[in-house]
């Protein structure tokens, strides 16, 4: 492996939608429970009692980072966990009021897969298209909507173009017709604001390493009076909603996580969308890039370009020998056969959709990165265009 | 969990329980409780011209229903049977400076040895018993 | 709040059934992969190999500790987890084939209720009855089976009475008949050997913070060519089996944990049976007390007393005020109805059960915590005793 790095030696990290760095404010707060505090929560002993008190204030921290009750918090394993957990428990739930689910085209696996194992167990699924900026139509909900729907699944930010969705509307859709709403907020919070009272949802996911807390941890926000099954049987934690002992470290970071990055949320989404903005600006003087997504509602941190011509892992291979960390929608990265499904969704044609470069940008990123990066990148894509054969004559200099 | 729960007060009483022991023929006995879910209590009454002038008690059970039996017997000590009657599980478990919502039934316990105690003194006496109200 | 310490201000933890401290060397293991080698596993660059070959060395660890092929070792959010995929997951993908399964009364509530739950998906469920030590006979176990059945689930230790089953048996049984067979190891590993081919499993559960490892990491043996459907779908992590970004430190933590204990476990085991061993004579000087579980095949850290007339929850609220944290199988304790299933399992009336006292010892207990814990245990138990009208005249003192 090439590791030629910078000359600091340092890694310009651009995959913050991957997952982020555990602040060391955040791993701070965690340290006395792996040894000291290391009481089982559910324990009737005052030692564990610490351990209790812990998850209760991080389960307030998540509350009040989404301006929910206390009690409509229930931690998880992560994202993945709790999106598997919102649809598979609204389904089997609510299996006699029916059995359609809508959902959109440009979900996370974690919510595509478990839909497609339920239809496999009889449900059905309506996959909804999107527009060539990967927005949901919010008549295309009303149409898909059919009486034996029982939940609505679209994600608040998609993780490969941050475009955001219209969820307060597609909310006030579900709420009229009685039917569940789910939405996956992994990727917007801590980037934009998070309110479920204003989004309209009865379930809302998260995933604490997005955010600069620690990983293996979620939560999932359960709106209260809401019919889901368990999705871990078991122990009676989590009021037996969601069983196994509770990673206490690990939810305490993510309370702290999310605390730190929703009080931060301003200054964070400004600083943001000051380096993207010349990302974007330096990015789209190389010819033939398009930006992929919503020009204007997508996550403050989220670039995403094509570059025509040649195809995404070759970049990040280049990149990586510069030591910058990114990321790319092509298939040949992933050892999958398809592009990205989301890039398709949006329209784009798959020989283009392989030369997705995803670059999401964190708190620590500087201008010096993104002057970094463009430097480093510009000349990578003229070599590599330079030795592909589809690269109009006049493009490769 | 359920210790975090416990009041100052219910420790007091739980660890240095007031008025435990069985007593000699006394005026009125009542158990209740079931072993099967882990408790029972009984109450001792010693009375004169109505008035309870001691009480102990016999539990088997967790902190709270010690707590409970220990601070339900203190209550009615000095109190005349009506009096006594009146003292309910919600006085027990307020005097108690609270208990968890799923230890009230603990404190239930207490109220319904105290009524059953008195009714066995006034069955003795040859009284009607006294009706339990229903809404513990 | 009671907070009577002894002399030294210290705990007297007899309480590791519950969950152990997260070791200090194990913890050290973990502390790189939070804040600089936090890369994504999955992602394609240097930064993210130091966290992908962080997570197979890990793998290989607990392969090691357990005989079992590399990639043969699947990891989850917890033992809850594991026990969850591994009996729904044969479960939904063998329904085809049959839809009966056989487990025991005396199984984790993560296994029972999982059962439960799949019995309302339409499984039928056999649970199997317990001797007096709460041993499954092997006849029982032959049986149950039926041309339709698809899965048995027998732990291997139970975590309450720490009775040890005979595995490699119903192994045998369920290997000839072609039956899927799982066991939940979770008490098991690091007391005694585990070895999935003695054991005869296709299917085995671990969970990280019961051998000194952190909390919220698991992990699931399944034999190569065992058909099951994932728990969680998503991402292509774990080769497509278990889906979600993998908790990296975690599993760091329980890789360095599940070799110290495997590496430790003579040794521990001894200094385990010595201490019980005092434990058990101790407490058996306690007139009306009994040793709940089997005499010998029992782990060597566990001891399960029952003392006749008085209630657990009493118990270990005393114990607490001497700061001493054990554990009970009243259902005082846990708010629920039933005393513990596994002591009735048993044949334990439901009044005596309600006086069980579990204390299950770890690596960092001595001589002197037992003679601690039997001094200040003895006048407990008179005391509650004295106070009880179920205690005959005579042993009131
Ligand atoms: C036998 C057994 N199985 C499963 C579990 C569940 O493990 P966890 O709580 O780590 O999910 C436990 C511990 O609580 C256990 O003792
Ligand atoms: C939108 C979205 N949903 C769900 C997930 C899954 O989260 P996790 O990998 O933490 O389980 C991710 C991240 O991978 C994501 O970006
Ligand atoms: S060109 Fe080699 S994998 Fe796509
Ligand atoms: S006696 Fe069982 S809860 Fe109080």
């Amino acid at each position: 492996m090439n590791t030629n790095k910078d000359d600091t030696g340092n890694i310009i990290y651009l995959d913050h939608a991957a997952t982020t760095f555990t602040d060391p404010k955040v791993l701070e707060t965690m340290m006395p429970y792996f040894t000291e505090n290391f009481g089982n929560p559910s324990s009737p002993y005052d030692m564990a009692n610490v351990s209790k008190e812990a998850v209760d204030s991080a389960r307030q921290q998540v509350a009040t980072a989404i301006n929910a009750d206390t009690d409509e918090i229930y931690f998880t394993g992560g994202g993945t966990e709790s999106d598997n957990w919102a649809i598979k428990g609204i389904a089997f739930a609510n299996r006699k009021k029916g059995n359609h689910i809508i959902t959109s085209s440009i979900e996370h696996h974690a919510v595509l897969h478990t839909c497609q194992w339920l239809e496999k167990q009889g449900f059905e699924v309506t996959y909804l298209p999107v527009d060539k900026y990967g927005q949901v139509r919010t008549e295309d909900v009303k149409k898909a909507i059919r009486d034996d729907t029982i939940l609505i699944s679209v994600m608040l930010a998609n993780n490969e173009i941050g475009t955001i969705q219209p969820i307060p509307q597609i909310g006030r859709i579900a709420r009229e017709k009685n039917i569940y709403f789910h939405t996956d907020a992994v990727q917007g919070i801590g980037q934009v604001p998070v309110d479920v009272e204003a989004l309209n949802v009865d379930l809302l996911s998260l995933s604490s390493h997005k955010f600069y807390g620690p990983k293996g941890v979620g939560a999932l926000y359960i709106k209260k009076g809401t019919r889901l099954d368990n999705h871990s049987h078991g122990g009676a934690q989590e009021k037996k909603k969601r069983a196994g002992t509770e990673n206490v470290p690990g939810i305490v970071g993510m309370g702290a996580a999310i605390e730190q990055a929703t009080s931060q949320l301003e200054e964070h989404a400004a600083h943001m969308k000051k380096l993207r903005a010349q990302l974007v600006e330096g990015l789209l003087l190389i010819p033939a890039t398009h930006l992929a997504g919503h020009p204007e509602k997508r996550l403050p941190n989220n670039v995403n370009v094509i570059f025509e011509y040649i195809e995404g892992e070759s970049i990040l291979l280049m990149l990586n020998s510069y030591s910058i960390a990114a990321s790319t929608g092509s298939a040949c990265t992933s050892a999958s056969l398809e592009p990205s499904h989301v890039l398709i969704a949006c329209g784009f044609p798959h020989e283009v959709a392989h030369g997705s470069l995803r670059l999401t940008l964190g708190k620590e990123n500087t201008e010096e990165d993104v002057d970094y990066l463009l430097q480093t990148l510009e000349p990578i894509i003229r070599r590599l265009r330079a030795m592909s054969p589809m690269t109009p004559k006049e493009q490769r200099e | 969990m359920i210790l975090m729960m416990y009041s100052e007060k219910v420790m007091e009483h739980f660890m240095n329980p007031h008025n435990v022991g069985e007593m000699e023929n006394p005026d009125g006995v009542g158990e209740v409780g079931n072993p099967q879910c882990g408790d029972i209590m009984r109450i001792y009454l010693r009375i004169e011209n109505d008035v309870i002038t001691d009480a102990k008690f016999m539990t088997f059970g967790c902190g709270a229903a010690i707590a409970s039996s220990s601070m339900a017997t203190d209550l009615i000590k000095g109190k005349t049977l009506e009096e006594a009657w009146e003292v309910t599980n919600k006085a027990v478990a307020e005097a108690l400076e609270g208990l968890p919502p799923v230890k009230m039934h603990c404190s239930v316990l207490a109220e319904e040895g105290i009524h059953k105690a008195i009714n066995d003194y006034r069955e003795k006496q040859g009284f009607e018993p006294l009706k339990e109200k229903t809404d513990a």
